[in-house]
């Protein structure tokens, strides 16, 4: 019952995943991206930081890593699969997720406590909270303004892949509360299945009362719930 | 007219015809132009401190904890247990002005090797900057350009920046500073030292491979001073990797944790040939170095351009012969080159060659340890006594509420947060206190420990009085990182002047370091390192004396709930903590933004009443205190804003005199504490703790001195450095 | 054989920096510029003799690698 | 009218993302790859029927904003 947390070269929030899963309880272990074979683990974490340096496209080359296929065979047979911040960007990259994340409205790095609204609680990422919750995390990005083609756009919203959006202390979603030009003030999404999720803040950074905030367990107690029943890909796992 | 061929090598390199005579009695024979070149850089002002190294013994450098004191790549001193800090701070001033994104992005870069050389992870960055008045574009294009250059590097690196300063001026328009600091963590088996031991064993190349980045860079860059036409000489600019550095961090840390090296060394100015030379002259050994092993980017490039290149992100590792394998494997691991390009042998000579070709042949000590010392002549200037002699034309009163608003719209003064939301300063879940208070702390995770770090600077008070003001600054610091409960534990500078050619330049240097060494010895803490910039100078206007300081405090024990400025609360009472007096005007913000006027002599430290005031700082932040702020700039009315806009409520507050709102005298703080708090078991001594008001309502009221909204001065506050970015 | 692959934001999505660019033209008194757009422009040398096949090749390196089909559409010329 | 600024860095300087790119490439089989170099193309459109005005104000905004001449080069081309 381990979770995976993937690092590339240029990942620099593993350590910081890692602790947080552990203080909620969970094993949590990093991988390095040449590993291929993800079977043994019951959930993957795609960390922040700047994989491959965020060069060309943010997360289009550790869209490449040899991990990557790991993770999508995992994604496929619906075990939970989390992206924060840089790993948000590699799953949209990857085709897990859709859209893609831009620059940020003022061109500038946010690095911030900001609000989010629970959306839909039907995925690995919300499941532990109650639509209309309040949270407050960090944020921490250059490239954190989603964009997604109409058509998507419209579809995920229709379907309730929505998990988070910025809002103020209220939880009033507007413009005043987006920090980053955010379509729809998005600050997370999911896959239609639900066990695939992204956000744009930092849960991990949001798990202790001493950092600011411990608004983030919410969420990732939710994700290690979901890796406890994830489906299981082999036998010693599942016996 | 002379055209170059005419003019000797040695003096297009910096050199003067004394310099160059030592180098031909050194080696008994003209030297090669490798060697030339290689004596040049590392004799320049830059690498050998010429003009400064006979005044840095002046520092006091020791005390039990310290474990390597300056002189090597990084001060590290002992938190207990097992755990130690590395520490140092660089400038890259010139760089910055040539090309500001780049230049501050491989500051971060280059300060960062210095930490982890010495085996620690880096774990935080600082960033004390100064430029030209925002009014200017070209001051608001550098500004703009190293703040994105340091959040560019510093946040994809994967290394925190938890605060700095900032300060504009016209002394800086041409010459901004970019001074940089970083801490670093390390167990104390990981400590590696820069010293090649071992006839046998082989130097390894490791990181970015070698381009022509920024030759000479060092001697131009650093050592000489900027005039109009400097646009021409531009050397090429190197430019930051930062992918490539967080790789060559990840490795250098295993092969720290497996003990696969033997000592490590990074490369800065003078590349390669630095690097190798300190490496043997630091093991009292030689050392035969083959460039053609060298991984280069660009073809065709000469024996002298690979010795001297300035690319970013490389290291020299020496390892045993047996575990040269497991480097290399380590190396490919991480995606980095790792590269045999050396050997180190008996006796002191370096010895490069390359295609064939011997093309240098020295003692290696003689780069570092030859190196000239100057002692330049110092002149206390006459127009600083007739500055002392005069008074400021102080008006009978003033409207302390309307003043304030003056101040809080100074970019020196108002809000940093434009700055520092661009750096990820949250990184490694360690930030306690973050950016936007007097000092940032952060935890040691898995102990109760904790670690604080303040910078400061104040070109403006040492260009009225370098020894008070070196001094001053170093208990501004020393108290910033008192009131989040740590103690002050060692000191790291960096001393930013002009043309030390000048007299009355190098006077200021020597004021300076005997002020603030006055100041370090006053509270037992030792300076671990600092980095001297001299000729930052342009058209011959050298800039203020700056002298900047990093005090690093510690704690065994974090306070429960550390003070920070946003807990303050309606109801509770504001109290003034210090000594008497406090209404000097001198060298203050009042004197510089709202009179535009120099005079009088800034007030001086007292040293009992300085470590009575850091001393009572840190027990007060132990035992619950909510809010303490030290005051500076602007005085007592700007401290008591900047908690108001943090804590979101308002004050009333009492005072003798206008004068008291914004006197900068040191060693005084705010403290907010709740109603009936019982001052009596902490004061003694020369301290008072005087009851100002209390906090509550909505506005900022001075009394018979004045009142404003409080939303009205958070925003003018909140919105004095982006507006003047135009956002 | 050198190739130019010029690769823009598709329009009708969001361009951050050519709005930023925009606003500081005006800024400067360039008011007479309507619109901005910014994309990328790489430059790939490839050791081949073959031009079609080479052109397919980069077309391929697009489409995996360098353009984003989600938003960003691409041109290919040969410059060399 | 409109034209087509492609700026491109000055040859000599360390360009971390063509090098991040190419290896990129090497590892998805485009091995013949030998160099991979990062600019930008930025498309501006003017309100002006005059092209040599035109023109001279484009240059203007690169040498002001849009290119940075301690490290890069730039060209201009009417598109439109
Ligand atoms: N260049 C900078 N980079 C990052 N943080 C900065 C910078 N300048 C100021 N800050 C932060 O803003 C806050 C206020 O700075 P300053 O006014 O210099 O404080 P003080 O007067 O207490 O020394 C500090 O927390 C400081 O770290
Ligand atoms: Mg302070």
């Amino acid at each position: 019952m381990t979770i995976a947390v993937v690092v590339f070269p240029g990942t620099n929030c593993e350590h910081d995943a890692v602790h947080a899963l552990t203080l909620l309880g969970a094993d949590a272990e990093l991988v390095w991206h040449r590993e291929t074979d993800l079977d043994d683990f019951s959930g993957i974490v795609l960390p922040g930081g700047f994989a491959h340096g965020d060069y060309l496209r943010t997360g289009a080359i550790a869209r490449f890593s040899p991990v990557m296929a790991a993770v999508t065979e995992a994604a496929d047979t619906g075990k939970p699969v989390l992206g924060i911040c840089n790993g948000f960007q590699i799953l949209c990259e990857a085709g897990l997720l859709p859209g893609a994340l831009i620059a940020n409205r003022d061109l500038a790095f946010v690095c911030k406590p900001i609000h989010v609204r629970v959306e839909s609680t039907d995925t690995i990422l919300t499941s532990a909270a109650t639509v209309g919750d309040v949270l407050r995390i960090p944020l921490n990005s250059y490239e954190g303004n989603y964009i997604a083609p109409p058509q998507d756009l419209a579809a995920i919203e229709a379907n309730g892949q929505i998990t988070l959006r910025y809002c103020d202390e209220n939880g009033d979603v507007s413009d005043l509360a987006n920090p980053n030009g955010s379509t729809n003030n998005i600050a997370g999404i999911s896959n239609a299945r639900g066990n695939v999720a992204a956000v744009m803040p930092h849960p991990e950074r949001a798990a202790e009362l001493i950092l600011g905030s411990d608004d983030g367990r919410r969420l990732l107690e939710g994700f290690v719930a979901a890796t406890k029943t994830s489906p299981q890909t082999n036998s010693v796992a599942a016996s | 007219m002379t055209t170059t061929s005419e003019i000797p090598a040695h003096i297009q390199l910096g050199m003067t015809d004394d310099e160059y005579a030592g180098v031909v009695e050194i080696l008994g024979r003209t030297p090669r132009p490798a060697e030339l070149a290689m004596y040049s850089v590392m004799w320049s002002e830059h690498c050998s401190y010429k003009s400064s190294r006979s005044h840095l013994g002046r520092f006091p450098s020791e005390a039990p904890w310290v474990v390597v004191g300056p002189g090597e790549n990084a001060g590290v001193v002992d938190l207990g247990d097992g755990w130690l800090a590395a520490l140092r701070i660089e400038s890259h001033n010139h760089p910055s002005f040539v090309e500001p994104v780049e230049g501050a992005a491989t500051g971060v870069g280059g300060i960062l090797r210095d930490i982890f050389t010495m085996g620690a992870r880096p774990v935080a960055v600082w960033d004390p900057i100064r430029f030209g008045p925002l009014d200017d574009a070209k001051n608001r294009y550098l500004f703009n350009g190293v703040v994105s250059g340091i959040a560019g590097y510093g946040n994809a690196v994967g290394v925190p920046t938890l605060g700095g300063e900032v300060e504009f001026a016209e002394a800086y328009a041409k010459n901004p500073l970019v001074n940089v600091m970083a801490l670093g963590l390390l167990k104390k088996e990981q400590l590696v030292l820069s010293g090649a031991s071992g006839v046998g064993n082989i130097a390894v190349l490791l990181g970015a491979s070698t381009g022509r980045d920024g030759i000479g860079g060092a001697s131009i860059l650093a050592s000489a001073s900027f005039d109009e036409e400097s646009g021409a000489k531009r050397p090429s600019v190197q430019v930051g990797d930062p992918f490539e550095e967080k790789k060559l961090i990840e490795a250098c840390l295993e092969l720290y944790d497996r003990g696969l090296v033997v000592a490590i060394q990074d490369l800065g100015a003078a590349g390669i040939s630095c690097a190798t030379s300190e490496c043997a002259a630091n093991g009292g050994m030689g050392m035969d170095v083959d460039l053609d092993a060298v991984p280069v980017r660009e073809p065709g490039m000469t024996a002298g351009e690979i010795l001297m290149s300035e690319s970013q992100e490389r290291m020299l590792a020496i390892v045993e012969p047996t575990n040269v394998d497991a480097v290399l494997a380590v190396a490919d691991k991480w995606e980095i080159h790792g590269t045999r390009i050396g050997t180190v042998v008996e006796g002191g000579q370096l010895t490069i060659r390359y295609q064939g070709e011997t093309v240098a042949e020295l003692p290696a000590a003689s780069l570092s340890e030859d190196a000239p010392r100057y002692n330049r002549p110092a002149q206390r200037p006459v127009s600083i006594d007739e500055l002392h002699a005069a008074t400021l034309p102080l008006p009978d009163s003033v409207d302390v509420a309307t003043t304030l608003l003056t101040l809080l719209d100074d970019p020196a003064i108002a809000d940093k947060s434009w700055i520092y939301r661009q750096y990820d300063h949250q990184l490694f879940l360690q930030t306690v206190i973050e950016p936007g208070h007097d000092a940032s702390l952060m935890r040691i995770k898995g102990t109760t420990k904790g670690l604080a770090v303040s910078t400061d600077g104040d070109g403006y008070l040492c260009a009225m009085d370098p020894l008070r003001g070196g001094a001053r600054i170093v208990y501004e610091s020393a108290l910033n990182v008192a009131v989040t409960g740590a103690t002050p534990m060692c000191v790291v500078d960096n001393l930013n002047f002009g043309n030390p050619e000048n007299p009355e330049v190098m006077w200021q240097l020597i004021e300076s370091i005997e002020g603030i060494s006055q100041a370090c010895e006053a509270l037992g803490i030792p300076v671990v390192g600092g980095n001297v910039s001299l000729y930052n100078q342009t058209d011959d206007v050298d800039i203020y004396p700056t002298p900047v300081v990093g005090v690093l405090g510690y704690t065994a024990t974090l306070p429960d709930q550390p003070p920070r400025l946003d807990r303050g609360e309606a109801g509770m009472e504001v109290f003034l903590i210090g000594g008497p007096g406090g209404d000097d005007l001198a060298a203050s913000a009042y004197a510089r933004v709202i009179l535009d006027a120099r005079a009088g002599r800034p007030h001086d430290v007292d040293h009992d009443t300085g470590r009575a005031a850091i001393d009572l700082a840190t027990r007060l932040a132990h035992a619950g205190v909510p809010v303490l702020h030290d005051i500076s700039t602007g005085g007592v009315a700007v401290a008591l804003a900047e908690i108001c806009f943090a804590s979101d409520v308002g004050a009333t507050i009492d005072l003798a005199t206008w004068q008291q709102a914004f006197s900068e005298e040191p060693h005084r703080l705010l403290a907010v504490v709740p109603v009936g708090f019982d001052w009596s078991e902490h004061l003694g001594g020369e301290l008072q703790a005087i009851p100002l008001g209390v906090l509550g309502g909505n506005d900022l009221s001075f009394g018979t001195f004045g009142t404003v909204p409080l939303t009205a001065a958070h925003e003018i506050w909140k919105s004095a450095i982006p507006r003047r970015l135009g956002h | 054989m050198k190739f130019r692959i010029t690769i823009e934001r598709k329009p009708g999505l969001a361009d951050p920096e050519g709005k930023a660019t925009i606003r500081s033209l005006h800024d400067l008194g360039y008011t007479d510029v309507q619109h901005v757009s910014f994309g990328k422009a790489i430059v790939v040398d490839i050791d081949s003799t073959d031009e079609t096949a080479a052109l397919d090749e980069v077309d391929a390196m697009c489409q995996q690698l360098l353009a984003n089909p989600v938003m960003e559409s691409y041109r290919i010329e040969r410059i060399g």
